[in-house]
């Protein structure tokens, strides 16, 4: 054909082709294709529902949405009174830690070889059977979370097992009991924050990490409104300008290890600023003096002498200490800070330190928290690891990771390898899972049912019920129902038959409705009201020889809330919020003033050594003002071996290496490290 | 069949004498491997995604607009001498406005090339024309370059059609005379679209009123940044244009174009230059006395450690003044040293002016409690500037074997 | 520069600097509320994509008069965006009442001129391709379109709350253009166990923001530039107030003398 | 070669072939173009169950709105779920095939009948349409022509009210949505008309459809 008849033939194509809406329709077709990829996750609609329950990682109260069966995401519950509707970073990170890939989908056991292999659940509940049977009176319970009433079941399992060695992680909770029960106390000590008018917080970095956060963030939220004054005076007293300091009126420095010094040192300023005591609290008192502790404390004096009249003046003044990680500063601390609130005469009193009655045990062998308390799993662990007592034939760890969580002083993993057989009931695969011989999925906070019973930091009972939001999802199991079975299956009868009918006994231990607090997820709250003033011996102070303080550099150790517990690992999203002032370049960050870093002859952002008595560990250095001089921040919670890709590869456990020292007298743990940095 | 001659002269330019064909592919592996890195790089890119890249959320813009803008610029010289050799008929252009052409092609194709890697979406490049916004400069700009490209290949074609290889197709012949006969035509076109998107890459930055280091506003912005960019562009596009072809004799150590057209187009640029730097510094004062106070920042806040020392902002003005005493002054530009050192100062400036006015201005804290950022270019965006680089030598080295990309090469080399 | 209408109804907060405690719960709830993929490493605090980012500010002393703030940085839904009149295919735009700054991924080709144009770095981009490892899809909300790699993304203000708050007043017969301020609060707002963030119509004088903005500790990012943002700050520190904005030495705080746009409500 | 370019060289008058080629092009390029290629963008799904509407709505007498309603909170319940069909249809009630395993699959096991149903106007994810606002008091106000709701909703839904079987679901192979899936321009016809604007509120501001 022609050249030219050709060129009319595609003439008369390309109009034809121009004049039909094929092109058109299919450019528009193109422009639809590229806007919707097909890789990329399309988005489920369904029955779009809100469900009521709480935290069992906080304790927050929460409102879970919940599209056609599936777990969206977790908010504050408006209509709790309690938290009004605040949301802790973590108790937010719910959902993804529901879903995360460290969740553990089958029971794992170890075979000889020291690897893991997936087992069915009959396999893993008749070795459980075997284990107890043979372990008989000599089986070991440790959990971590103390404000389950399911606590109840276990250690009533762990006492009909014949062994009253049932454990909870070391933590602020269990030294003030001590101190408490030292001094004279009766029932449990809480915190009225919500009714005072001005705080003393020691340690304790309570807008974060300590107590009941998201009910004192309420507090504050009610005491601050917004734009107008505040109705809530707030010192804290710490090493570094944290979470708490920074919404605090006054952050007060105090060198870690000192905290005993600075609240002495309040104690005899209140008395010398003519403050009722009787003779054994001034003879305590004298001690201490505010001079004394600025040196030691390196706390200004002008600023305790201001903070000392502010508690004198105040209405409702209160004084507490605490940690900033939950672990334990000893019971010295917290009988002092009783002692402040007792010449305050703030014992009992509306939003003072107030004595909440003992929770009753809803099972008849059940142990009292105040045995519990009274013996502490990081003595237990030494004990063992040394040989100087006999290692327990079986060991159960609900929801707890004492390997990540506890220094090499505890000597956790050398304690594991003594015990015959360990058990670890966990939702996530935690570095402590990998050091036990049969590992179960446990269920996760929303996919059981559980409670927060008056949690540490109340100032009131209070109670708030966790209901499953979704079914356990893999082969995950509610480790209450599974002991319950297993002591079914022993035929030891714990005195109930499911976990709904345990908590049916807390609510009417309360007069309060089971079937309401379910549905409502409500909190309900019992209005302190036993005024009686106890009395207390402080004696016991006297015989205590003040810590001499650190003459080199303190190590301070914080958390990031949002960033995970040690049962929890990073959370997903957590990774976004940990800053470049905690974790920078796959580091640690050790955070200093610049006179301290000039002292060790470090620069900002050098790669650095930091160094304890139990080892050391790669960090960077950043210069940071908001750290008092002679002191070292470093964030715990980074480091983690087990878990998930958000987890790993960040930085290393600083708690690892940190001291643990055991307090003289009461034998409990005291976190404490003196700590070098040296450029590396 | 001469065997003294390379296999392939029977295609090269009437009385030219070339390289044997071996020397001559000896020589095209080293723009090759440039192409393979590129090439690599490119993949990476488009597969993985721009996280391969060393630019972040604070420097959206790096390497690769400094590159596109810098050899737009440069590329410049395309329009400006097609504008003076078609329109105002300075006819002695005529032996250098093929060559000038071609090295506009290849920057503006280079600077696309880059641009499709550095979209986010590139296979949504075309929404620039199917969901235009009529406020973004940007648009302005896409839509220049994209057209201007098109009349480049069109000036191109002829010089392909001049091929031995169609010597005696006369349908190309005819093709080819009509393309001359109607390049007046897109000569007029090219330098209308040129003069708009030249002027609307400093309006792209001139806008930015979140950044006070290139922000303009007022007059500084309309006609001033506009022509400014304009007027960098074309005194730094034939001084481009010029170096390249000096660079171009050095390796075929032949004489391309005669020293007296180089002359005219220094000439041409030096003009240019007076008209710019007087503009630049006026600029540059307005901005330090005005812009900057204005936003409540000083002169030395705009500055920090080595990469983004002033030392660059002075670099940048002193070069202008330098490139004018060289070409301006007659006595001084006929000494070749000196209209080459002109040239190159000319080009350098504008090159630097480009790279401050993206990465700097992005690295500058403009929230008082944030701190400086660094940025460095990684492997896979310098791999996009090889590929380009590759690219453009391996077109310009056949073009220049194969076809009359210089008029006057035949008889400036006679023996 | 175009000109952007009047709203009846403008969306904004207030955030008061001395609540937060910088906790980051207001950033873990907008991440789950807007769908953001989780990064296996955010270390690189420039490649961590935040539609809201909690800033650590110092007031540059030594101990012991350092003072520490923390402030949260959403997008300030500017009442004179810079990005709006930069993005060559109106992927953004700010034309619906309540004057939130409008992004629609699936129209973005991923220039980044926006990014450069904002002085907050609000926006973010997606440098690769958004992974769900595991199931953490199924956590995906049924509200929030997913955006592939390579396009810009921002914080809306969680519109789509404000779209289901309209619907459900439309539904009852009320004005969805005077809602109650309840009835739409972004994730972060709900959040905040502080109350630190307010949110609500700034043009309501039913809603807190609108008392709560002519407070004199009340001050918005960088005003002098003329971006006039939907959101304030306030503190009752001056140097917060000063650190808000570029001063010179002798320029009072909220008082510059000259400003580089004025486009201010 | 010789002839042609002689034939070339005036190259003013046309060659002898006239308009054939032309028109043969034109017409099999408006055949392709408007028959050929949209049959072959275009994939057929079949629904998973043959619902039929006449059914529910003659014999059992079923209004619209017991499966089609706005719920309380705005959103709108288009499909029904497994559960509320299940509420007539937990045992057969009739000798139907397709119900018996409409049973036998999906209420018996349990299977969510909604998330499988394809909706002919599906729309994408970044799209957020509100039937709330849509509704027929409202257009009513000026827009008299529409008597009943149905009528109302077939502007932009099939009117399956009146079939026995689902229409066939067709499928653009290429931007995967369906034919009948509205789409941006056919939307603006009333939200870029600035006679809605004010009356309706209904803007063409991204944000009142995208999310």
């Amino acid at each position: 054909m022609q050249r030219r008849g050709f060129l009319k033939f595609a003439l008369g194509g390309t109009v034809g082709l121009a004049a039909s809406p094929a092109i058109w329709t299919t450019l528009y077709d193109l422009a639809y294709w590229t806007q919707n990829w097909g890789w990329i996750p399309r988005l489920q609609n369904g029955e779009d529902l809100s469900v009521a329950t709480v935290s069992k990682l906080d304790g927050t109260p929460l409102k879970v949405r919940v599209v056609d069966g599936r777990v969206i995401n977790t908010s504050g519950n408006k209509d709790n009174a309690y938290s009004a509707g605040g949301l802790t970073p973590l108790a937010a990170s719910e959902a993804q830690l529901l879903y995360a890939e460290s969740r553990i989908k089958r029971p794992l056991k170890r075979g000889p070889d020291g690897g893991y292999a997936y087992t069915s659940w009959e396999d893993a509940e008749s070795i459980l059977k075997k284990k107890t049977r043979n372990a008989q009176g000599s089986l070991a319970f440790l959990t971590s979370d103390s404000s389950s009433s399911l606590n109840d079941i276990f250690s009533a399992f762990t006492a009909e097992n014949g062994s009253r060695d049932f454990f909870f992680m070391p933590s602020d909770e269990q030294a003030a009991a001590v101190a408490w029960n030292t001094v004279g106390g009766s029932g449990s000590l809480g915190y009225d924050i919500a009714n005072s008018d001005c705080i003393l917080a020691v340690g304790a970095n309570f807008m974060d990490s300590w107590g009941t956060v998201a009910h004192n963030r309420a507090v504050f939220k009610e005491t601050h409104p917004t734009g107008e004054n505040a109705e809530q005076a707030i010192y804290y007293a710490g090493a570094m300008q944290n979470n708490t300091a920074v919404v605090a009126d006054t952050w007060l420095p105090v060198k870690p290890g000192t905290e005993e010094i600075f609240l002495g040192a309040v104690l005899s300023e209140l008395i010398k600023n003519n403050i009722m005591a009787d003779s054994s609290l001034s003879a305590l008192a004298s001690r201490y003096s505010i001079e004394e502790a600025g040196k030691a404390c390196g706390t200004d004096t002008e600023q305790m002498k201001k903070l000392v009249s502010a508690l004198k003046n105040a209405n409702r003044p209160l004084v507490f200490a605490g940690t900033t990680e939950g672990q334990s500063l000893g019971s010295t601390v917290h009988m002092l800070a009783i002692a402040i609130n007792a010449v305050l005469g703030r014992i009992n009193q509306d939003g003072g330190m107030v004595a909440l009655p003992e929770r009753e045990p809803l099972l008849p062998s059940a142990q009292r928290y105040s045995d519990i308390f009274a013996r502490n799993f990081v003595a237990y662990s030494m004990q063992i690891a040394n040989g100087m007592a006999n290692a327990p034939k079986l060991l159960f760890i609900n929801d707890a990771n004492p390997v990540y969580a506890l220094s090499k002083d505890a000597q956790v993993k050398e304690c594991l390898a003594k015990i015959d057989y360990t058990v670890c009931f966990a939702a996530h695969w935690n570095e402590t899972c990998a050091e036990c011989d049969l590992v179960l999925p446990a269920a996760h906070g929303l996919e059981r049912f559980d409670d927060v019973y008056t949690p540490y930091g109340s100032g009131n009972i209070n109670w708030t019920l966790a209901k499953p939001v979704t079914a356990p999802r893999y082969q995950a199991r509610p480790v209450g129902e599974l002991i319950l079975a297993l002591a079914d299956e022993l035929g030891l009868s714990l005195g109930v038959n499911d976990i709904p009918s345990l908590l049916e006994m807390r609510a009417n231990a309360l007069h309060a409705d089971f079937k309401e607090y379910l549905e409502s997820g409500d909190t309900y709250q019992e209005a302190f009201h036993d005024f009686s003033v106890p009395t207390l011996n402080f004696m016991p102070l006297h015989s205590k020889q003040a810590k001499a303080p650190l003459s080199e550099i303190a190590l301070h150790t914080y958390i990031n809330s949002a960033a995970g517990n040690p049962s929890t690992g990073i959370p997903p999203y957590a990774n976004r919020a940990i800053t470049e002032y905690q974790l920078q370049d796959g580091l640690c960050v050790a955070q200093m003033n610049k006179a301290t870093a000039q002292k060790l002859g470090l620069a900002d952002k050098q790669k650095a050594v930091l160094e304890t008595k139990n080892g050391s560990m790669p960090v960077l250095v950043r210069f940071y003002e908001g750290v008092m001089p002679d002191v070292v921040a470093v964030m715990a919670g980074l480091g983690h071996t087990g878990f998930d890709r958000f987890s790993v590869n960040k930085g290393n456990n600083i708690l690892e290496i940190t001291q643990i020292d055991m307090e003289a007298g009461s034998d409990l743990p005291v976190w404490l490290s003196a700590v070098n940095v040296v450029k590396g | 069949m001469d065997y003294s001659k390379p296999i392939d002269n029977a295609l090269f330019p009437k009385g030219c004498e070339r390289c044997s064909f071996t020397q001559f592919s000896l020589f095209m592996l080293i723009p090759t491997a440039l192409l393979i890195w590129g090439v690599i790089a490119a993949f990476v890119v488009l597969y993985q995604g721009l996280g391969t890249t060393g630019l972040d959320d604070k420097f959206g813009f790096g390497l690769w607009i400094t590159l596109d803008l810098a050899v737009i610029a440069l590329g410049a010289g395309a329009f400006f001498t097609g504008l003076l050799r078609y329109i105002l008929n300075i006819d002695e252009l005529k032996n250098i406005v093929s060559f000038t052409a071609v090295v506009g092609f290849l920057c503006y194709t280079g600077a696309m090339l880059i641009l499709v890697l550095d979209i986010g979406q590139p296979i949504r490049a075309w929404f620039g024309y199917w969901y235009p916004n009529v406020h973004s400069m940007l648009t302005e700009v896409i839509f220049c370059i994209t057209c201007y490209c098109i009349v480049l290949i069109i000036e191109y074609i002829p010089l392909i059609l001049e091929q031995r290889l169609f010597e005696k197709n006369t349908f190309i012949q005819h093709l080819a005379h009509n393309f001359h006969v109607y390049m007046p035509l897109f000569a007029g076109i090219g330098a209308f679209l040129s003069t708009f998107h030249q002027g609307s890459l400093g309006g792209m930055y001139g806008v930015l009123f979140g950044r006070p280091y290139i922000f303009r506003d007022g007059f500084f912005i309309w006609p001033w940044t506009f022509f400014l960019y304009l007027l960098s562009a074309v005194s730094a596009g034939p001084m481009f244009s010029v170096l390249m072809v000096t660079l171009m004799e050095k390796i075929t150590s032949k004489k391309l174009v005669s020293w007296k057209i180089k002359q005219l187009m220094g000439k041409i640029g030096g003009t240019m230059l007076i008209v710019y730097t007087i503009g630049k510094f006026l600029d540059s004062y307005a901005w330090v006395n005005d812009i900057l106070p204005r936003s409540g920042l000083t002169f030395e806040q705009m500055f920090t450690g080595f990469v983004y020392s002033s030392v660059w902002f002075y670099a940048e003005h002193i070069a202008l003044v330098i490139g004018i005493v060289c070409m301006a002054l007659p006595a001084l530009r006929k000494i070749p040293a000196f209209f080459y050192l002109g040239c190159f100062v000319t080009c350098f400036s504008i090159v630097l002016n480009r790279f401050v006015m993206t990465v700097q201005a992005l690295g500058i804290p403009v929230m008082p409690f944030e701190e400086w950022r660094w940025y460095w270019a990684n492997w896979a965006e310098w791999g996009a500037f090889a590929l380009v680089l590759g690219y453009a030598i391996i077109t310009i080295a056949v073009t220049y074997r194969y076809c009359p990309l210089f008029p006057q090469e035949a008889e400036l080399n006679k023996k | 520069m175009a000109h952007f209408k009047d709203f009846a109804v403008r969306y904004g907060m207030v955030i008061d600097l001395d609540k937060c405690t910088g906790c980051g719960a207001c950033m873990m709830s907008c991440q789950a509320e807007n769908n953001v993929a989780p990064q296996e490493d955010a270390g690189n605090k420039l490649r961590a994509l935040n539609w809201l980012k909690v800033y650590r500010l110092s007031n540059n002393k030594e101990y012991p008069e350092h003072e520490t703030v923390f402030l949260p940085r959403p997008c300030m839904q500017c009442g004179n965006p810079s990005c709006v009149t930069v993005c060559p295919v109106v992927a953004t735009d700010k034309n619906e009442e309540g004057g939130i700054v409008s992004q629609v991924t699936p129209r973005c080709i991923g220039c980044r001129y926006c990014m450069a144009s904002c002085p907050y770095h609000a926006r973010y981009f997606n440098w690769f391709d958004p992974y769900w490892p595991g199931d953490l899809k199924e956590a995906l909300s049924p509200d929030v379109s997913t955006r592939p790699r390579g396009v810009v993304e921002k914080c809306s203000f969680c519109h789509q709350r404000l779209m289901k708050a309209k619907d459900k007043a439309i539904a009852n017969g009320e004005d969805p253009l005077a809602l109650p301020e309840e009835a739409y609060q972004t994730a972060c707002t709900e959040a905040c166990p502080n109350g630190a963030i307010v949110f609500g119509d700034l043009n309501n004088p039913e809603h807190r923001v609108y008392e709560l903005k002519q407070s004199p500790y009340a001050f918005r990012l960088l005003e002098r530039l003329g971006t006039d943002p939907q959101v304030y700050y306030m503190s009752k520190r001056e140097w917060v107030r000063r650190l808000g904005d570029n001063y010179l030495g002798h320029e009072e705080t909220g008082s510059p003398e000259r400003v580089l746009l004025n486009n201010s409500h | 070669m010789e002839d042609k370019s002689k034939e070339v060289k005036p190259a003013k008058k046309c060659c002898g072939c006239g308009f054939g080629p032309f028109l043969v092009g034109l017409v099999l390029a408006l055949v392709i173009g408007w028959s050929v290629i949209p049959a072959i963008k275009l994939e057929e799904k079949k629904q998973p169950i043959q619902f039929n509407h006449v059914v529910h709505i003659e014999n059992a007498g079923m209004a619209c709105e017991e499966c089609h309603f706005i719920r309380e909170d705005g959103s709108f319940n288009g499909l029904p779920n497994t559960a509320s069909c299940a509420a007539c249809h937990e045992e057969a009630v009739s000798e139907s095939a397709e119900e018996k395993r409409f049973i036998d699959e999906y209420v018996k096991k349990g299977r969510e009948i909604r998330n499988e149903w394809l909706v002919y106007q599906k729309q994408p994810d970044n799209v957020f349409f509100s039937h709330a606002v849509h509704s027929l008091e409202r257009c009513a106000n000026c827009h008299t022509e529409f008597e009943t709701t149905q009528q109302f909703c077939n502007i932009c839904h099939l009117d399956v009210a009146s079939t026995t079987t689902p229409p066939v679901y067709k499928e653009n192979r290429i931007s995967t949505y369906s034919v009948n899936t509205m789409k941006m321009p056919e939307c603006e016809a009333c939200h870029a008309n600035p006679g809605h604007y004010g009356t309706t509120n209904a803007s063409n501001a991204c944000f009142v459809c995208h999310k």
